[in-house]
């Protein structure tokens, strides 16, 4: 993902801030986590691609 | 079965790419008719093989398009066809989008609307992220007129809405979208065999196919945001 | 001449009928995209021999649709045609419309808005008699993209305002109109002959007639009234 | 026109509301004058159809 994705996402359940740590990449953000900056729940960026699930949603089920 | 695990299968086996095919012959005119300037910001719910969100970059040199997903496999598999560095692909869920207040200039829908769990809110989240003037372009197969698509949710794990036109229009006024048009756009480009080749696989009577595909084709509604 | 006697001279001579059947392959299309409701109050402003209001008011059960001409002769023609007493007919200008603010619900006007002295004042008039929310449907074949449209001006003395579809877009939102799709409809009905029947009266080749009607055709905007 | 009409209607000029004088006809109104209630400029119904032009284009011009 581009960094300018950034200025426009926010957390899927309060709608604050988020705050990119770990981020790695060249020109585009590879892997990463994306924090929010009200209750903290963290997000992955795997393979340049941002997962806002829900945590709930997120995790694995077994079918 | 969850939204993920249905459509990750399907982003596995190909399914993406057969869907764009067959959706392609209305999302065009619908596309067409976005009224999309240069430089704005355009999101995609439930992008699938991601498609429509390249087509708009394309026509109307849209500043970002953003494809959203609530299957990863699917975001992968569209992130893969284009390297457009202003078109992305994110994974999400239509009842909690992950966007800003008025971040969002227009926002589109193929086929995939009537998978939310609560379409409802969803309509109320699609409102809360266009700014006010921004339009929602929902484009859906499986609807109440459309009696050959009723079937379809047989063969779908995921509950899917199934709304008549003026369901649409009021749940979009409901959630605060001005509904600015409505229609019903016809497939014009699939190949309807001769009389003689019926009944087919899929069709009892060439008439049904007829009605399917020219007559009800794709049941477009377009939103305004306040 | 002004607006008044070139049109009273088409109505005297049939040519309101004329019109209205050439109109109809690509009206009948945007027509079906409006989004009215039963009991809703519809203007048809340039209304000619008045078929688009009736067919609104048969089609959605409007609740009153009028049409207002500036050719006294084209008012009384098309109050002829019905009667139906939820359909009425006036004479005034497009750029003084005799409405109150927010009167009406949903507007709609075919080859006739470029005819406005000044297009601007007439988008803000329309803009004030909507309501908020209310949609303004305005279908024209004279254009800048139809290029076989463009010798039209030299057979009319009423002087016509040609834009292109972005001009429209520009001029919908400065008369604070938010623009919620536009589309070239095709008119798929008009007959095309034969390579061999090419050059006709009207026209030099095939291809050209081909581009006129089944490309470009009528271009629609739809406008939103805040 | 039905009465109904003058609900909506007003003065083309200044936008204010019209009185109906003179009015005949049975279900419809077939003739009558509309008078702005503001300028006083005045507006015929002839045939049942309300004449709502600006005075300025509602005369006879000469071709
Ligand atoms: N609740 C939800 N949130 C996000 N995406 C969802 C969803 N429910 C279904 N989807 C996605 O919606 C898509 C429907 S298939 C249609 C794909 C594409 N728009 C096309 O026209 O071909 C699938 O990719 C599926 O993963
Ligand atoms: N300034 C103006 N004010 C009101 N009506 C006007 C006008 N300029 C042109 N018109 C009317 O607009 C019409 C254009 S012809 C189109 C008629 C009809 N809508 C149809 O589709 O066939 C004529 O009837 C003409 O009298």
């Amino acid at each position: 993902m581009k960094e300018s994705l950034l200025d426009i996402l926010c957390c899927p359940l309060d709608k604050h801030d988020l705050d990119l740590e770990d981020a790695s990449g060249e020109d585009e953000i590879e892997s990463g986590t994306l924090v929010c900056t009200e209750c903290g729940e963290r997000y992955p960026i795997e393979d340049g691609i941002p997962n806002l699930l829900p945590p709930d949603m997120r995790e694995e089920t077994p079918a | 079965m969850s939204v993920r695990e249905e459509f990750d299968a399907w982003a596995a086996d190909g399914r993406d790419r057969g869907m764009e095919d067959r959706h392609w012959a209305t999302a065009k005119h619908a596309l067409g008719r976005m009224p999309v300037e240069p430089g704005d910001v355009v999101l995609d719910l439930g992008c699938g093989s991601g498609y429509a969100g390249r087509a708009i970059r394309d026509t109307y040199d849209a500043g970002r398009v953003y494809g959203l997903d609530g299957s990863p496999e699917m975001a992968r598999n569209a992130s893969g066809y284009t390297d457009d560095p202003a078109v992305g692909y994110l994974i999400g869920d239509f009842g909690a989008l992950p966007f800003a207040d008025d971040a969002i200039d227009h926002g589109w829908s193929m086929e995939a609307f009537y998978y939310a769990a609560d379409p409802h809110e969803t309509l109320r989240e699609i409102a809360r992220v266009l700014r006010p003037g921004g339009t929602f372009f929902c484009a859906v197969n499986y609807y109440e007129e459309n009696v050959h698509s009723h079937e379809w949710q047989d063969r779908i794990s995921v509950e899917m809405t199934r709304w008549d036109a003026s369901e649409y229009r009021d749940a979009f006024r409901d959630a605060g979208l001005v509904v600015a048009e409505q229609d019903f756009v016809p497939d014009r480009d699939v190949e309807i065999p001769d009389e003689s080749a019926f009944p087919t696989d899929d069709w009892d009577s060439r008439a049904d196919m007829v009605e399917r595909y020219r007559e009800f084709g794709t049941l477009l509604t377009v939103g305004v945001a306040r």
